[in-house]
C-alpha cells in the first residue's frame, strides 16, 4: 500500500520536475542558426575542399602516393632545355610540366594526409564546404592551368625532344661505330 | 439556435443541417489543426532550444499549409496485399468518430451543433468509432507494424474509456444532466462556481468537493490523453518501437487526414475536460458585452474564452509529450487498472457521500 | 604468472599437444597449440584454479600467405597449400595474467576444434573467422556466414588470393 | 479447449528508427512477447580489415575513424598505441596528454549519443537534442584543434597531426563549468523520471559472470557490478597520472546489471572524465608534438594485440607484420560486435518495447560491428 502511493508521488513529483526543466527551456534562446542565412564561423584549420595552387606545384606526385583513397591522379612531362617554368615560392627550381592534375572529390575522405608531405605547400584544404553537383563528373577538380592544346603541345616537345635526342644518340652511336668499324678495316 | 437560424434563411432543414455539421469542420477544426500543427512543431523546437520551421512566411507560420501542398500532392500508395476497401475507409472513420464528437460540444451559448440531452454520452459512444478506424487501418495494412499497433491502440482506448466514464458519472452526480449545454450552465457566475472548485455546491460540501473534484480532474486528464495517443501513452505509433504504429503504411492525403484527425482528437478532448471541469465557454470573470451592453459581443467572447480554455489543455498535452518517454503496453494497462479505475471508484464514492450532505 | 610459468603448467598436463613455445621478434610471444586440440587446452585453463583464465579477449585467424605463390597472366595470384592461424588471447581478470595461444592448420584442411563451450563470447569471432578466412570449426553450436551474406560462394574474402566474383545474384560486383 | 496460437516473427530491421544503424534482429514473437531474438548482422560490412592490408600504416588511420564513428579519437587512439608497441616507440609526454585529453572529450561526446538516443528509443525526444546540443560544443573542439567534425585523422603514429590551437585548453575549461549543470539537467528530465525508471529498471538484466564469459567489457560490464576499467586495470598513456573512479552499477532502481545501471554508469562515466579532463589541462607539459612521428613505418616481423578503453569497451587492434610498410593481418576487436552478441540472451521472456530499451542500453555503432 505504502509502495502504491510512493510510486504516484514518484511519478507526479518527478514528472513536475521534468516539466519544469523542459517549461524553462521554452525561454532559453535557441542554440541552433538558421543555416543559409547565417553561416557558422569556421577554425582556421578547417578542412573541406581541397585546393591546389599550381603556381607552386612541381609535380613530384608526393600527395597522390599518400592518398589512401587514389582520388589524386597527376601526370607530368619532363620539360626541354631552354623553357623556362619559373620557381616555386619558397625557391624550388620547377622541372616538370604537370599536364594532368584531378582530384576526384567525390572520392575524397577529408583526411589530410596528402597535405603535409607536399615539399612547396601548394595542396592544402580549404574552407569551402558547399560544392554538391548535378554530375558526378562535374566533382573530378581539374587544376592544370594549361589549355588542352599546350598539354598536346609539351607532351609532342618532350617526344620531339626525346626522340631527336634518341637520334642525336643513334646518329652519335653510329657515327661511333662506323669509327669503330673504319679502325677495324685499318 | 444555429440549425433554426439556417432553418430561416434557407428555406430547408435539410440544407440547414448539412450547413450546420459542416461549419465547425470549416470555422475551426480545419484552421485550429493547421494552427496546431505548428504549435506542436514550434513549442517541441523551443522546448528543445531550436526554432523549428522558419522559412514559409513570417517564422514559419504557413508552414503548414506548405505542408498539406506537399501532402495532397503525394503520390496515394496503396501496396498490392493491402485490403483496399478497408484502407481507404479507415482514415475516413477515424476522421469521422473524432469529427462527430464536435457536434455536440457547446462553442458557446448560442452555437451547439446539436443540443441532445445525451450530448456526454454521445460523445463517449461516438468516439469508439475511432477505435474501429485505427483497427481497420492497422489489419488492411497487412503489416505486422500496424497490426500490432492498430491491436495496442484497441486495448487501450477501450481500457481507457472506463475511467473518463467513471469520472464523467461523478459529474453526472452532482449536476444530473448528461446535456452539455445545461452541464456548462450550471457553472455560470465567476470561476469558483466550476466544477473544479465544487461547482454550485455551497459551505462545507464545495470545501470538502474541491480535493476530489481536482482527482478526477486529473484522471479524466490522463486518460482523456491515453485515448488520444499521445505521449507518455502514444504506444499504438510508437516510433521506437513500431516505426509508426497504425499508419505505418498510409501516406499522402491519407496520412494527412489521420493527422487531422489527430488533432481535432486533441481539441476534442480537451474540450470535454473543459466543459467538464472548468466552466466550458464561460468567461471567469464576466463578459465585457455586459458592461458595454453589446449583447451580440457575449457569444463571440464566450467563443474565445472556450479556445482560449482548450487551447491550454492542448499545450499542456504538446508540453507533456516533449517531455516525457513513453509507456510499455503492459505498463499502460497497469496504469489504468492499478491506478486510475481504482482511484476514480474511490473518487466516485466519495462524492457521492458528500453530495448526499 | 608469466607465459612461461603458465607454458611448463600446461606441458606438465599436455606433453604431446603443446608443440611449442614461440618466441617472437617484435611484439609478444605465443604458445602454439594442436588445432585439434585446442577446446582441451582451453576448458583446462578455464576451470583450472591457478589460472583461471575466465575471459577470452580476442580470437583472431590470420592467413599466413606461406604457400607456394602461382601468379596468373592477368597478375592475380593463387596460393598452393600453406597455412591459417588462429590466435586466442587470454586472460584472467581475478588474478591479471595473460597469454597468447596460437594454432595453425593447413589451408586444404582447415579445421579447428571451437573453444564456444569454453567462452561464449568466442562464437561470434569463430563465426567471423568462418566467413572471411574460411576456417572449420569443429563442434560450433551455429556456424554460419556473420559479415558477408549467406549466399556468398565466391570463397573467403580475407584469404591473400581472394579474387572478387563477377557477378552477385546478377549485379556486376566491381561497380 | 485451448485457443491454437503460433508465433510470429517480425523482422526489426534493417531500416527502423531505433536499430541505431542496420542492424536487423529476426523477432520470434508470442503476441507481444519475445521467443527468441536472431540478430544478423553485417549490412554495414565495408572490408576495413581487407583494405587495410592494402595500405600503409599512417594511411590505415582515417580508416580506423571510420569504424566507431562516434568516437574516432579512441579507434585512433586504440590503433596508434597498438603500431607504437609494434616499433617499440616513445612518444613525447606531450602528445600522451594530448591523446588522453581528446579521448575522455571524446568519451563524453560518444556517451552524449549513447545516451541521448537511449532517451529517445524510450520515447522523450527532448533529452536527445539536449545532449546533441552538448555533443556539438565538444565536436566544435575538435574541429579546432584537427579541422574535422567527425572524423578526425588526428592522433598519428607517434605524435598526433598538430599542436593544439592557442585557446583550446582555454574553452575546454569552459566547457568543462557549462557541461556540469547540463548532466544534472539530464538527470531531472530523464535518469530519475518515473516513467524512465518503470522501462529500464529490471530489464536485460545481466549478471556478471555471463557478461565475463561473453567478453562484454566496457559501461555494459561495468553496470553489471564488475570494477573493470582498462584505464585502471590494464593502463596505458598516461592514465595511471590521474585520479579518478570507476563507477559500476549498483542497482539502484532495480537489479544490478539492468538497463537503467547501464544507463546510470555511462553518466558517471562522464563526470569521471570530465575530471580527468580537468586535471590534464592542469598538468599538461610543453613540447614537441610532431617529433617522434617516423618518416617511414615499417615494423619488425611480429604480431601484437593491444587493448584500450573505448566509450563502448575493450577495443583491441590484432596486428600482425610481415616487415613490409603494409600490415599482413590487421583484426579489430570491436566491443559493439561483441557486445552485441549477448542480445538474444538478454531479451528472452521480455516485450517488443524491452528489446529497443535492451538494444539502445547496449549502445551498438553498426560501423564498428560489421566494419
Amino acid at each position: 500500500m505504502k509502495e502504491y502511493f510512493n510510486n504516484i508521488y514518484l511519478a507526479f513529483s518527478t514528472i513536475f520536475i521534468g516539466m519544469m526543466v523542459t517549461f524553462k527551456h521554452l525561454f532559453v534562446p535557441a542554440v541552433t542558426i538558421q543555416y543559409p542565412n547565417v553561416k557558422p564561423q569556421l577554425p582556421s584549420r578547417e578542412r573541406n575542399r581541397l585546393y591546389v595552387n599550381m603556381d607552386d606545384c612541381i609535380g613530384c606526385d608526393q600527395c597522390a602516393r599518400a592518398c589512401p583513397v587514389n582520388c589524386i591522379e597527376i601526370e607530368t612531362v619532363k620539360s626541354i632545355p631552354g623553357e623556362d617554368l619559373g620557381q616555386t615560392t619558397n625557391g624550388k627550381r620547377k622541372a616538370l610540366w604537370v599536364t594532368k592534375f584531378d582530384i576526384d572529390i567525390a572520392k575524397c575522405f577529408y583526411c589530410e594526409l596528402c597535405v603535409f608531405p607536399c615539399p612547396t605547400d601548394c595542396i592544402y584544404m580549404t574552407d569551402v564546404y558547399e560544392f554538391s553537383e548535378f554530375e558526378r563528373d562535374n566533382l573530378i577538380y581539374d587544376f592544370v592551368p594549361l589549355t588542352e592544346e599546350e598539354r598536346i603541345e609539351k607532351k609532342e616537345n618532350h617526344e620531339k625532344f626525346m626522340a631527336e635526342k634518341a637520334a642525336q644518340k643513334e646518329a652519335e652511336l653510329k657515327a661511333k661505330e662506323s669509327k669503330n668499324n673504319s679502325q677495324d678495316k685499318k | 439556435m444555429i440549425f433554426d437560424f439556417f432553418t430561416k434563411l434557407t428555406g430547408s432543414e435539410i440544407s440547414a443541417s448539412i450547413i450546420s455539421a459542416l461549419l465547425p469542420l470549416f470555422l475551426f477544426v480545419l484552421p485550429f489543426a493547421l494552427i496546431a500543427v505548428l504549435l506542436e512543431r514550434k513549442v517541441s523546437a523551443h522546448i528543445q532550444d531550436r526554432l523549428g520551421p522558419m522559412r514559409v512566411g513570417y517564422h514559419g507560420i504557413l508552414q503548414t499549409l506548405a505542408d498539406i501542398l506537399k501532402l495532397i500532392q503525394k503520390e496515394d500508395i496503396i501496396a498490392d496485399s493491402n485490403d483496399k476497401p478497408l484502407f481507404n475507409i479507415a482514415p475516413v472513420l477515424v476522421f469521422a468518430g473524432s469529427y462527430a464528437v464536435f457536434a455536440a460540444i457547446p462553442f458557446t451559448s448560442s452555437y451547439i451543433g446539436s443540443n441532445i440531452n445525451l450530448g456526454l454520452f454521445y460523445i463517449i459512444g461516438i468516439s469508439g468509432i475511432v477505435v474501429i478506424g485505427i483497427l481497420m487501418a492497422g489489419w488492411a495494412s497487412n503489416n505486422k507494424y500496424t497490426l500490432l499497433g492498430a491491436m495496442r491502440s484497441a486495448a487501450q482506448l477501450i481500457s481507457y474509456e472506463i475511467p473518463t466514464l467513471m469520472i464523467v458519472v461523478t459529474i453526472l452526480m452532482i449536476t444530473g444532466t448528461l446535456n452539455l449545454n445545461e452541464l456548462t450552465e450550471m457553472q455560470s457566475g465567476f470561476f469558483w462556481n466550476w466544477m473544479i472548485f465544487g461547482g454550485q455546491a455551497t459551505g462545507i460540501a464545495k470545501i470538502l468537493l474541491i480535493p476530489f473534484m481536482i482527482v478526477g480532474f486529473v484522471v479524466i486528464y490522463i486518460s482523456t490523453l491515453a485515448e488520444v495517443n499521445r505521449t507518455p501513452f502514444d504506444i499504438s505509433e510508437a516510433e521506437s518501437e513500431l516505426v509508426s504504429g497504425y499508419h505505418t503504411e498510409y501516406s499522402g492525403m491519407k496520412f494527412a487526414i489521420f493527422f487531422l484527425a489527430e488533432y481535432a482528437n486533441m481539441f476534442a478532448v480537451s474540450a470535454i475536460v473543459v466543459v467538464l471541469f472548468f466552466g466550458g465557454y464561460l468567461s471567469p470573470i464576466g463578459y465585457l458585452g455586459n458592461t458595454l451592453g453589446l449583447p451580440w459581443l457575449i457569444p463571440v467572447e464566450q467563443l474565445l474564452w472556450f479556445t482560449f480554455k482548450g487551447v491550454a489543455f492542448v499545450l499542456v498535452q504538446m508540453w507533456l509529450r516533449w517531455t516525457l518517454p513513453r509507456l510499455r503496453v503492459d505498463q499502460l494497462m497497469a496504469i489504468c487498472w492499478k491506478y486510475l479505475i481504482p482511484i476514480a471508484f474511490v473518487n466516485l464514492l466519495i462524492v457521492g457521500l458528500i453530495t448526499l450532505i | 604468472m608469466t607465459e612461461k610459468e603458465i607454458f611448463e603448467i600446461l606441458k606438465e598436463k599436455f606433453c604431446e599437444t603443446i608443440i611449442e613455445f614461440v618466441e617472437a621478434e617484435a611484439g609478444e610471444n605465443y604458445i602454439k597449440v594442436n588445432p585439434l586440440e585446442i577446446d582441451k587446452v582451453c576448458s583446462f585453463l578455464f576451470i583450472d584454479n591457478i589460472l583461471q583464465f575466465d575471459s577470452l579477449m580476442n580470437l583472431s585467424a590470420v592467413d599466413d600467405a606461406n604457400g607456394e605463390k602461382k601468379t596468373e597472366e592477368d597478375g592475380s595470384f593463387e596460393y598452393i597449400g600453406g597455412t591459417l592461424s588462429v590466435f586466442y588471447h587470454l586472460e584472467s581478470t581475478d588474478k591479471r595474467h595473460k597469454i597468447t595461444l596460437g594454432t595453425t592448420v593447413e589451408k586444404d584442411k582447415p579445421d579447428v576444434v571451437s573453444v564456444t563451450d569454453v567462452w561464449e563470447h568466442a562464437n561470434w569471432h569463430e563465426r567471423e573467422a568462418f566467413d572471411l578466412l574460411g576456417i572449420n570449426f569443429l563442434n560450433h553450436p551455429d556456424l554460419r556466414r556473420i559479415l558477408m551474406p549467406y549466399d556468398w560462394d565466391a570463397g573467403y574474402p580475407l584469404r591473400k588470393d581472394y579474387k572478387d566474383p563477377d557477378y552477385y545474384q546478377g549485379m556486376k560486383v566491381p561497380y | 479447449m485451448a485457443l491454437k496460437t503460433e508465433e510470429m516473427t517480425l523482422n526489426l530491421g534493417p531500416q527502423h528508427p531505433s536499430t541505431h544503424g542496420v542492424l536487423r534482429l529476426e523477432l520470434k514473437l508470442d503476441g507481444e512477447f519475445i521467443v527468441d531474438v536472431i540478430p544478423h548482422i553485417g549490412y554495414l560490412h565495408r572490408c576495413f580489415e581487407k583494405h587495410a592490408e592494402a595500405m600503409t600504416y599512417p594511411q590505415i588511420i582515417p580508416y580506423t575513424d571510420r569504424m566507431d564513428y562516434l568516437a574516432s579519437m579512441y579507434n585512433e587512439f586504440g590503433y596508434v598505441v597498438t603500431v607504437e608497441k609494434l616499433l617499440g616507440l616513445e612518444v613525447p609526454e606531450r602528445v600522451e596528454y594530448i591523446r588522453v585529453i581528446m579521448g575522455e572529450l571524446q568519451r563524453i561526446a560518444s556517451h552524449l549519443v549513447a545516451l541521448g538516443t537511449y532517451g529517445a528509443d524510450i520515447g522523450a525526444i527532448t533529452p536527445f537534442l539536449f545532449c546533441f546540443r552538448d555533443r556539438e560544443k565538444i565536436l566544435s573542439l575538435f574541429e579546432m584543434t584537427s579541422g574535422a567534425r567527425l572524423l578526425y585523422n588526428y592522433i598519428w603514429i607517434g605524435g598526433v597531426a598538430r599542436d593544439l590551437p592557442p585557446d583550446f585548453l582555454r574553452l575546454t575549461k569552459e566547457f568543462i563549468v557549462y557541461f556540469r549543470p547540463k548532466i544534472k539537467e539530464l538527470n531531472d528530465l530523464l535518469t530519475f523520471n518515473k516513467i524512465f525508471i518503470e522501462r529500464t529498471a529490471n530489464i536485460g538484466i545481466l549478471p556478471k559472470d555471463v557478461a565475463v564469459n561473453y567478453g562484454i567489457t566496457g559501461p555494459m560490464l561495468r553496470a553489471s557490478g564488475m570494477k573493470w576499467d582498462l584505464r585502471k586495470d590494464d593502463t596505458y598513456s598516461v592514465y595511471n597520472k590521474f585520479d579518478f573512479d570507476i563507477p559500476v552499477g549498483e542497482g539502484r532502481m532495480g537489479t544490478v546489471g539492468d538497463c537503467w545501471d547501464r544507463y546510470f554508469v555511462r553518466i558517471l562515466e562522464m563526470e569521471q572524465s570530465l575530471k580527468i579532463i580537468e586535471q590534464a589541462i592542469n598538468q599538461i607539459p610543453d613540447g614537441d608534438v610532431t617529433s617522434a612521428i617516423p618518416k617511414r613505418v615499417k615494423p619488425p616481423v611480429g604480431q601484437v594485440y593491444v587493448r584500450v578503453e573505448n566509450p563502448r569497451g575493450e577495443l583491441g587492434y590484432f596486428i600482425v607484420s610481415d616487415g613490409t610498410l603494409n600490415p599482413k593481418r590487421i583484426k579489430v576487436r570491436a566491443p559493439s560486435f561483441v557486445n552485441l552478441a549477448v542480445i538474444s540472451k538478454l531479451c528472452n521472456g521480455h516485450m517488443i518495447a524491452d528489446v529497443i530499451a535492451i538494444l539502445g542500453s547496449i549502445d551498438i555503432v553498426l560501423g564498428e560491428v560489421d566494419r
